[in-house]
């Protein structure tokens, strides 16, 4: 087997430099690269472009970044629970372009594929569809999508292998399976590696080709957002 | 007098068939889950990445892995399932959720819808709203009659950014149920106590008020 | 939960008619829906136009179907296991339109996402091309393919759930996920039809909202193509 | 004086790298499988969805539901993975694929293919050949130097219909190692007992001939 196992985060991140763009799984602060976003901000690399569906909270997940000014470009589809985020779109600092979130995930998967460009109704009619191309298909209007091109692309399982084979836990899949393999260089972080042949190939959800570096992260936070709880 | 947020969400529940998978987008549309007729089956979905979506969990029993779009802690009931954002999104897409409800700033008389972006406040994002909005056969949206100005938020057109073109099929508002058709609104039920009268000052769009008009029930 | 159990095979193809478009899942004889086909074959429905990646062999698998001259249109990718197709093909009774296999893949794909067209490399510069349009995207030339529009979809799962939610086993799996929810009605069969809550919501590989009949499949004989085994 | 078939397998076993992900056509490709050098790791991918494919099964073992692209009975090794074939395409189609080998009916001077239709004669169909040719990088034919009938496969321009433009890279034969250069096809290795004419004479199309041609090893 290809192994795919690197020691620490700082050997993941190998070949980051300022200016590159970068895909974040997670939905909200939900299955995040804690580690690589920590590793980040020790590195200070600047001018990020960076995909993700959400951009953080104040102090954490990608408002780490945001804090310190480390990213140029915002590609999400929902921002409203960051005030730093809000403070430096509206001073200009910060470019945002607001994309619908199946689009976002469509785009990923899409790169992932090797699929250049497709068609969706999502944003039709709408200032998304500003500059696209829109193509009617059986009475319906649909813009053409084009797929990202990332440099990096983070993401976070709750299961790997040495291999690169990836298992992700409940609502915290979102985002992660569609970005391996969507940009140059694929980098997983996990909560539990495992030696290869601990995984049941038929519960593998990323095949380990789409991955090319998996560490074994440490101290998960996985801060929740939102605790709702029930009256009973 | 107007009915409550949870009345609204009651009158909602009634549109729920045997069988629906729903959408529940954030605000009242969310409380709908909590009134679904005994009778009959349905299965919530949520956009970030699970069907069979299940109540709060109760204390101590929160999971960070297990959220809902409006990044609440849920729990999963039996039968339930997991599955990434472009599978999640393939549903909405592809036709396969029966019914969305959501939240709305406007509505026009041809049912486009504006909830997404207000210009000069800050934005806060589409989400997937633009996503379900495009694709969704049946939309219902929750909402107030007017806005917090004073201003009704059913409209000849939209004057906010919009979210999505002709696709909303009913409102629920504290007022009335009103259904989109060729003809501009059309006043389908009152709110208990709510004269024919307010509803019509309330609605800035064009108006059809048939010659009898049900309560509301809930 | 939505319960989309029915008793019978003769029930799952309820509104069955000629000339509609099926799909069927399935890699040669491996994880074809053998319970429907042999029911297709009962109810005699004519001037079918199937989307299968093979068509089966001569007296197995969508080869019965042929035996009964019941397929009019054949959307295949490879189809040379099958003397009575070749028959029918070169006597021009059986249209045959040959796809690429990852076409024929991403084609069921689009149309479970709701995805009208996309672009892809494949058959550019053959005669898979001709008609179709041709777009540049970063230097390379790809066509631009549809979605497909079926009646039915008929596929196979290992286990299934009252619900419709389907694991698939092996290679077993191959068309059979992307053609649930691609057609108007998914009927699945199942080894093994399990009560709600026996599958681990983690691991359901089609998620029952894409599945609108299930059944409790019985008789499989799961034949084998080419036995190959190793000399040790 | 020919090699076999099994060692123009060897032979292409030899451009294997660390860390490949290999797809094997059937055929020829297919016994490369058997000639990994020991001090790399490489996984197979079979485009029915399989990656980390095994060797054959021992008898008794043959299990319906695991087979490969040529619908043989397979095994899987530890760390290998089941997926869809959209899946299985998309590592094709994305690239993630490290390298195709695959057999030919007909090669050009510019490595264009033809490996899936022969007009007047059974279509047996494209299976994955036109996705696989559309989108590797790094493709290398393993087929004979002449058809049956005695006419060169290394042609100026395919005749028979296109299965891909431009795509192969090298060619190995039971003559020759051949690459696809821009002036044309180019000698890099002569078999053992195979001369630089009988080469010259068994290619149709351009041949470029250095000074000093190496034999295959293997």
């Amino acid at each position: 087997m290809v192994n795919k196992t690197v020691k620490s985060v700082t050997k993941a991140l190998d070949g980051i430099n300022s200016g590159m763009t970068l895909m974040f799984g997670g939905f909200g602060l939900c299955g995040i690269p804690e580690n690589s976003i920590l590793e980040l901000v020790r590195l200070g690399v600047s001018d990020l472009r960076c995909i993700s569906n959400n951009a953080g909270v104040d102090n954490f997940g990608l408002g780490l970044l945001l804090q310190q000014k480390q990213i140029k470009t915002m590609i999400a589809s929902y921002v409203g629970e960051n005030a730093e985020f809000e403070r430096q779109m509206l001073s200009g600092e910060l470019e945002v372009i607001l994309t619908p979130q199946g689009t976002i995930a469509e785009k990923c998967r899409a790169a992932q594929a090797g699929i250049p460009a497709f068609f969706t109704p999502a944003g039709f009619g709408t200032e998304v569809a500003e500059g696209k191309e829109i193509r009617l298909f059986h009475g319906k209007n649909y813009i053409m999508e084009e797929a990202y091109q990332a440099d990096f692309a983070f993401v976070k399982a709750w299961k790997g292998d040495e291999t690169g084979n990836l298992i992700f836990r409940g609502t915290a899949r979102n985002f992660n399976p569609l970005m391996c393999g969507a940009a140059k260089i694929t980098v997983a972080e996990v909560e539990e590696l495992l030696p290869v042949g601990a995984l049941d190939p038929n519960q593998v959800h990323i095949p380990g080709i789409l991955v090319n570096r998996i560490f074994q992260g440490s101290g998960y936070e996985k801060r929740i957002e939102q605790r709702t709880i029930r009256n009973i | 007098m107007a009915i409550e947020k949870k009345d609204i969400a009651k009158r909602i529940a009634k549109e729920l068939k045997n069988g629906f998978y729903v959408n529940l987008g954030i605000g009242i549309p969310t409380l709908v889950a909590n009134y679904v007729p005994k009778e009959i089956e349905v299965e919530f979905q949520s956009e970030n990445g699970i069907l069979g979506m299940g109540p709060f969990p109760i204390e101590g029993k929160e999971d960070a892995d297990l959220i809902n779009a409006g990044k609440q802690t849920i729990t999963s009931l039996a039968g339930a399932s997991f599955f990434d954002s472009a599978m999640s999104f393939a549903m909405i897409r592809g036709k396969h959720v029966n019914l969305t409800i959501l939240g709305a700033m406007e509505v026009s008389e041809n049912g486009d819808i504006s909830n997404w972006k207000i210009p000069g406040k800050l934005v806060k994002g589409m989400g997937g709203a633009m996503d379900l909005v495009a694709s969704a056969e049946n939309i219902i949206v929750a909402m107030m009659h007017v806005n917090k100005k004073g201003y009704s938020k059913l409209l000849p057109k939209c004057n906010l950014p919009l979210t999505g073109l002709k696709c909303v099929k009913r409102i629920v508002t504290e007022l009335a149920v009103i259904d989109i058709t060729p003809q501009g609104f059309f006043l389908v039920e009152h709110a208990p106590g709510v004269s024919i009268n307010e509803i019509k000052d309330a609605t800035a769009g064009k108006l059809i008020i048939p010659n009898n008009v049900p309560e509301m029930q809930f």
